[in-house]
């Protein structure tokens, strides 16, 4: 069978359900967060097989281009805020982080 | 099979396997980098799709810039006593509505892509699209990429600010 | 610029000659890693006016291939905490990162093993893997120094990626490419052609000729870093962290690390030599210009910038760390913005 | 000068002394003889810029009636009020006065406060005093003239009760402020009838008014009582019978107290409204004045004959000559009245300033000694203080003659007019009128007896006890306003002839002005002829106006009326009382220097020579003198009727308070808790119990869903999957 759409669009589900349920399982803040960048991956996956086979072009990339700019900037700032919330807590479980100020 | 498709299955079973590994481990180091080897089959699976740009780009800004973070954040977050560094699951109920939901997610959307009749375009020439999404971006999408480095700026402030030291 | 590749043509595309285009570079980096490591041992014996190696074959120049067997003979001892798989990969994963590098490095007008557009940004990109190989044997060694060392390491990297970037970026702004083929195709007319001197153009190119020799500087410098070579080798400074994040690592894995460096120092010095020193093209115009001199021209000027870096690596000082970061964002940093703004001005107003 | 600038020159006159009690009242924890020096210096130049402004309204616009300004304040409705200020001959005499008084005051109190540990809060309370004296001076309406007639209340009474820690001080404080609220009292209701009637409270707009015949509820009566209500206001200040009670007591205050507010400028308030409104009283108002002023003349001269209090004596003596210039006011005397407020005001404030200095020094002595239950203000305690303390004895002595009213002396000017002028004014009227001279006479006499009682008792002979021997002379600063003030007390400084002063500048300057009044309803002999006659024609035209030039602002008033007179009598007399006052100059002045001189013999006879002995007076009129030396029981009386009724009506108001009223109060009380009870069984049973199952309703619902409400993301995120499954399962 010729590989096309469809099979990048499988990989991409699969990719984006490990990615959520990597979010929802996880209390480490960091293992949230990298099921996160899966999700986005695999939303990427989907524009880039779009703008192949589904005429999306370049339009398609140029999507993907903005999705890891703020991929990268998410993951700068989310990470100063882990830092931060790790210094007052000593710990960044996202179950436990339950107060606004000590 | 071709060599493209043995590629193509190389890479999918790169990124599912390692993206399992990154999802399941115990270990929260050995997520990180499995995660490497997720983000590289991605780069690879782009390549496939003839993206040899963003191929390059998943590539450096995944691997050598948010996945540098991550291990940093790893290791200045986590009591690294020992190489055991857990990655902090949830309780098994917690865990079980995960399976379930992302199961029934998995089902529904491939269930979806297969069903559904893709609108279908003549497959495009190969070639290089650096010159294309140059020209695109900073025409159709200027605004989008200045509004993008206005972004990425007050993000690097703005996490510089947060995390230093108080 | 399709298929610089002499054995695309001599072959076709196949499985074999596929796989002949891919360990090529493999054979070349066995062989120069040895010349390599004899030259560093020589030379540092002379600037430490010594004989150095003497007794394996005459003027000691089989003691490469002695380490080696030496290295491969010895026991590969694996700590007992330390995270086995990853312990194990680290190695792999850092060669890999230093000769992925290979595949884009035109060794010649004919030959180059992946001829893509983006291969600048390729070479850069791939670094990053390196980087990775390094924090994970650090890390799985489960030994603090290790630790220590592969997080100064990274930082290093990052800290001088982005003056080295801003090099190769000026680069391209002037030649509007990003294939290294190309741009080592346009250098070519002698040795005032090469982008050292601001590249092909008139006389108003005189402009941007100290910024580009500058950018060649900073890019020298930067590179010296991104390989962990002296002065910047405080991630594996023995007096401070014994060996940096191979202090676990021995035997054949050693060997492993030890090969990568070599093979990356000759990465950087290829591409410092494509962008700047004009590849595989003679300095004197069609002066043994070709395809096979410019195997020549381009294994010599490479070799040279190696030598280059193993005389620094025995001449100078060690820094200290902050000394590091302040060389790196305070003076390399703006520097190479300053060039770049330059170069780009220059590029604009042409 | 001009105009503008002189009434801005006013202003800064009268907002100086202020800046002084404010610098002071902020700083008064501080060290206090800074604040001496600031307040004695910010009046040294306030009494400058007076000198300033009195002299160029008196020379440059001599013949102007007033210079004043006015302006709207604010309004309620439709009606706007407008007050103002403005300087006429009157007010800048007055102006001189007060400031000169009080700078020297000041500079009196400089010594004789030393020490105080209220210092600071002394001079501030005299700054806030001089300010609202000033006021008084230059409102040319009533509402500011109610205004800072309120202010020096307040003032008096700070000053009063300065020494608050003695209860007599207290009380006498208390006294003096509701003492003044009483006749206050007649005075607003007097303004109020006036403003009621002309809807302003300017003196032009009603004195105008008044002129155009429009009456107060068209009731000449009823200008009587404005007239004699807002005399009522003078009663209270200027303590005349039966309101003088509280001056003698307010004598508890400081002696430079005394002197400049209870001798020389506040009392003398009353006579000055009396003056300011003259025009406006009816011949029945000003016959209540005189009636009032002859009283409280000749009582508070009995009162002040058997006093053995140095301040008491003065006192009364002060009450005694209000009587005397409202007593003239009242028979039509008005320059001699005035008259009387100017040489008296010097004279009797040296008479304080006198009192204070023989008082400090008997303070000294005391200290001296160590006694501290002494009297020292008691003039038993005294005598031979003549040798000890000549410069206060010889200025007490020159003034003592002012007062008693001996040629030489400005007293002898302004007594004589008054005098004079209750005989031509009782001469005219006739009939039970003639009582007024005749206590005005005695009174005179009465007067020079006891100055003349009290100066040989405390000065002359030998020193009564240890403390009187020990006294010493005070120094410059006490000595100095002495000086000053007996000079200003010779009767050159008012006319070159020193036995008639309607040819000096005085008479000049302060004319009597022409009455407001219709002529229905005032003496024929107070109007001036062209006055008559013109009412005689058109009575009740708007030739009144015209005819009435005190009215109008800067109007010519002195020529013209010089001229009028000039062209229907050919007198020089203003009018037919001006002229029977000239017959009755040299009986009144004969008359008067007889029974002083006769009163100083006796005075002489009794305590200098013993020739007559005291005791044996005393013994023969017993009766006579217990009720002088009480006072006339005036307090005794006063408390027996006024504030036993007012204390048995609220007995009886406390009762029904008592007794019906909290009754009622309880039994409502009572019947709503009863029904409160009631109320509230059905409030817990059937209303919360209503509210209460809404809210448990409200309460489980919300039980319930909280726990969906978990604060974990991930919990959100896949009850968010859950939803999107739902809707892609209801809707692909």
């Amino acid at each position: 069978m010729e590989i096309g759409l469809t099979h990048y669009l499988v990989i991409s589900a699969l990719l984006f359900t490990l990615g959520l349920f990597g979010i929802v399982s996880r209390k480490h803040s960091i293992m949230v967060l990298m099921g996160l960048e899966l999700i986005l991956n695999a939303a990427n996956i989907n524009f880039i097989a779009f703008a192949k086979f589904g005429g999306m072009n370049i339009d398609g990339h140029i999507a993907a281009i903005f999705v890891i700019i703020l991929a990268a900037a998410e993951a700068a700032v989310a990470l100063a805020i882990l830092l931060n919330i790790y210094q007052h807590f000593r710990h960044v479980n996202m179950d436990e982080v339950d107060s606004l100020k000590e | 099979m071709d060599l493209i498709t043995l590629a193509f299955y190389f890479f999918a079973a790169l990124t599912l396997v390692f993206g399992g590994v990154v999802v399941f481990s115990k270990n929260i180091m050995h997520a990180a980098f499995s995660l490497l080897f997720t983000f590289f089959g991605v780069a690879g699976l782009y390549v496939l799709l003839q993206a040899d740009f963003l191929a390059i780009t998943q590539i450096m800004i995944y691997i050598g810039g948010i996945l540098v973070l991550i291990i940093f954040g790893v290791m200045l977050t986590t009591r690294i006593t020992g190489v055991d560094v857990k990655s902090g699951a949830s309780g098994r109920i917690q865990i079980t509505v995960a399976g379930i939901v992302s199961a029934a997610l998995a089902v529904l959307l491939i269930y979806v892509s297969l069903t559904t009749v893709w609108p279908q375009s003549p497959v495009a020439e190969a070639g290089s699209t650096v010159t294309a999404i140059g020209n695109t971006m900073l025409t159709k999408y200027i605004l989008a990429f200045e509004a993008a480095s206005m972004l990425l700026l007050i993000a690097i402030v703005g996490a510089a600010f947060i995390a230093r030291k108080k | 610029m399709e298929s610089t590749n002499f054995l695309w043509d001599l072959f076709g595309r196949n499985v074999w000659t596929v796989l002949a285009v891919i360990s090529l570079p493999l054979l070349f980096v066995l062989v120069y890693a040895l010349i390599a490591i004899l030259a560093e041992l020589k030379i540092s014996a002379w600037i430490q006016e010594r004989l150095g190696p003497m007794r394996t074959g005459p003027w000691g120049i089989l003691q490469p291939v002695a380490e080696v067997i030496k290295l491969l003979q010895k026991e590969d001892i694996t700590p007992d905490q330390s995270s086995k798989l990853l312990y194990n990969l680290a190695p792999f994963i850092i060669f890999t990162g230093a000769y992925a590098a290979f595949a884009v490095i035109p060794f010649s007008s004919a030959f180059v093993p992946a001829g893509i557009d983006v291969g600048l940004f390729y070479v850069f990109a791939i670094g990053s893997i390196s980087a990775m190989g390094i924090v994970m044997g650090g890390w799985a060694s489960n030994n603090k120094y290790s630790l220590m060392g592969a997080m100064r390491s990274i930082s290093q990297l990052i800290s001088y990626e982005i003056p080295a970037a801003m090099a190769i970026l000026s680069v391209v702004v002037l030649t509007s490419s990003m294939n290294m083929q190309e741009i080592s195709s346009m250098q070519s007319g002698g040795f005032w052609n090469w982008f050292i001197f601001g590249g092909p153009g008139g006389w108003s190119k005189l402009w941007v000729i100290p910024f580009t020799i500058g950018l060649t500087i900073i890019y020298f410098i930067a590179s010296l870093a991104e390989t962990n070579r002296v002065p910047f080798d405080i991630p594996e400074g023995e007096s401070e962290l014994v060996a940096g994040f191979h202090t676990e690592y021995s035997g054949m894995k050693f060997a492993m690390f030890f090969f990568a460096e070599y093979a990356n120092m000759f990465v950087v010095s290829a591409i410092l030599t494509t962008i700047f020193l004009g590849g595989w093209n003679s300095p004197f115009g069609d002066f043994l210009q070709g395809p096979w001199w410019g195997v020549f021209w381009f294994i010599l000027k490479s070799f040279f910038i190696v030598l280059l870096q193993i005389w620094i690596r025995w001449t100078l000082p060690r820094f200290r760390v902050d000394q590091l970061m302040h060389v790196g964002w305070k003076v390399l940093l703006p520097l190479s913005f300053v060039c770049f703004v330059a170069i780009s001005l220059f590029a604009m107003l042409n | 000068m001009a105009k503008d600038t002189l009434l801005l020159l006013s202003i800064i006159i009268l907002f100086t002394p202020l800046s002084s009690f404010l610098i002071n009242a902020f700083r008064s924890h501080r060290s206090g003889r800074i604040s001496g020096v600031i307040g004695t210096s910010i009046l040294f130049v306030d009494m400058i810029l007076a000198m300033i402004v009195a002299f160029s309204k008196l020379v440059t616009y001599s013949d102007v009636n007033i210079i004043q300004t006015r302006f709207e304040w604010f309004s309620i409705g439709s009606t706007n009020i407008v007050i103002g200020f403005g300087i006429d001959n009157i007010a800048a005499i007055m102006l001189l006065v007060v400031t000169v008084i009080s700078f020297l005051v000041h500079l009196f109190s400089f010594i004789y406060m030393e020490g105080d540990r209220r210092f600071p809060k002394f001079y501030a309370y005299l700054g806030l005093f001089t300010f609202s004296m000033l006021g008084i001076v230059m409102a040319n309406n009533f509402l500011m003239m109610y205004v800072f007639w309120e202010l020096v209340g307040i003032s008096s009474y700070l000053l009063i009760g300065f020494w608050y820690e003695k209860k007599s001080a207290s009380d006498a404080g208390k006294k003096a402020f509701i003492t003044n609220r009483i006749g206050d009292l007649g005075f607003f209701a007097g303004i109020m009838i006036l403003f009621m009637t002309y809807g302003s409270f300017m003196f032009d707009d009603i004195f105008a008014g008044i002129a155009s015949g429009k009456l107060p509820f068209d009731n000449p009566t009823m200008l009587t009582l404005a007239g004699i209500g807002i005399f009522m206001g003078a009663m209270g200040k200027s303590a005349q019978w039966p309101l003088h009670v509280w001056l003698p007591d307010a004598m508890e205050g400081p002696t430079p107290v005394s002197a400049l507010i209870h001798a020389a400028t506040m009392v003398a308030a009353g006579v000055y409204l009396v003056a300011k409104v003259f025009v406006m009283f009816t011949a029945d108002a000003l016959t209540f004045i005189a009636v009032i002023g002859t009283i409280t003349a000749f009582v508070s001269a009995t009162i002040a004959i058997t006093q053995t209090d140095f301040k008491k004596v003065l006192a009364y003596s002060t009450v005694s000559q209000l009587g005397f210039m409202i007593m003239s006011l009242g028979t039509g005397g008005y320059t001699n009245g005035f008259f009387h407020l100017v040489t008296h005001a010097w004279f009797k404030a040296a008479l304080f300033l006198a009192a204070g200095s023989v008082i400090h020094a008997m303070h000294h002595a005391m200290h001296h000694l160590h006694d501290h239950h002494s009297d020292p203000q008691d003039i038993n305690n005294m005598g031979g203080l003549r040798k000890k303390m000549p410069w206060t004895y010889f200025t007490f002595l020159f003034v003592t003659l002012a007062l008693s009213g001996i040629p030489l002396t400005s007293g002898f000017l302004s007594k004589d007019g008054i005098l004079a002028g209750t005989l031509a004014w009782a001469n005219l009227t006739g009939g039970w009128h003639w009582i007024v001279p005749v206590l005005g006479f005695t009174a005179a006499g009465m007067t020079a007896f006891y100055m003349f009682r009290l100066t040989i008792v405390a000065f002359h002979g030998e020193s009564k006890t240890e403390i009187a021997s020990h006294t010493k002379e005070n120094p410059i600063q006490i000595v100095l306003p002495l000086v000053v003030l007996s000079v200003l007390s010779v009767w050159f400084f008012y006319s070159p002839n020193p036995i008639d002063a309607t040819k000096g500048w005085f008479h000049k300057m302060v004319v009597q002005p022409e009455s407001a009044v219709p002529a229905a309803y005032q003496w024929d002999f107070l109007l001036s002829e062209t006055h008559a006659v013109a009412t005689d024609v058109h009575a009740g035209s708007p030739a009144h106006e015209a005819a009435a030039p005190a009215i109008a602002e800067s109007h010519n008033t002195t020529p013209a009326a010089e001229h009028a007179a000039a062209h229907t009598s050919g007198h020089g007399y203003i009018n037919k009382f001006q002229e029977e006052v000239h017959h009755f100059h040299y009986t009144a002045m004969l008359l008067s220097l007889l029974i002083a001189g006769s009163g100083i013999l006796l005075a002489f006879l009794i305590y200098q020579y013993k020739i007559v002995s005291a005791d044996n007076l005393e013994r023969r009129f017993k009766r006579l003198h217990t009720f002088s030396l009480n006072k006339w029981y005036f307090d005794e009386l006063y408390n027996a009727t006024i504030i036993a009724l007012i204390m048995a009506i609220a007995k009886g108001k406390a009762l029904f308070d008592g007794y019906i009223i909290d009754g009622m109060v309880n039994l409502s009380a009572k019947v709503t808790r009863i029904a409160g009870q009631v109320i509230g069984v059905f409030d817990n049973v059937v209303i919360d119990g209503a509210v209460n199952l809404t809210a448990n309703v409200t309460g489980y619902m919300g039980a319930g869903l909280r726990k969906l409400q978990t604060g974990r993301i991930q919990s959100y995120v896949v009850m968010a999957i859950v939803g999107l499954l739902i809707l892609i399962y209801f809707f692909y």
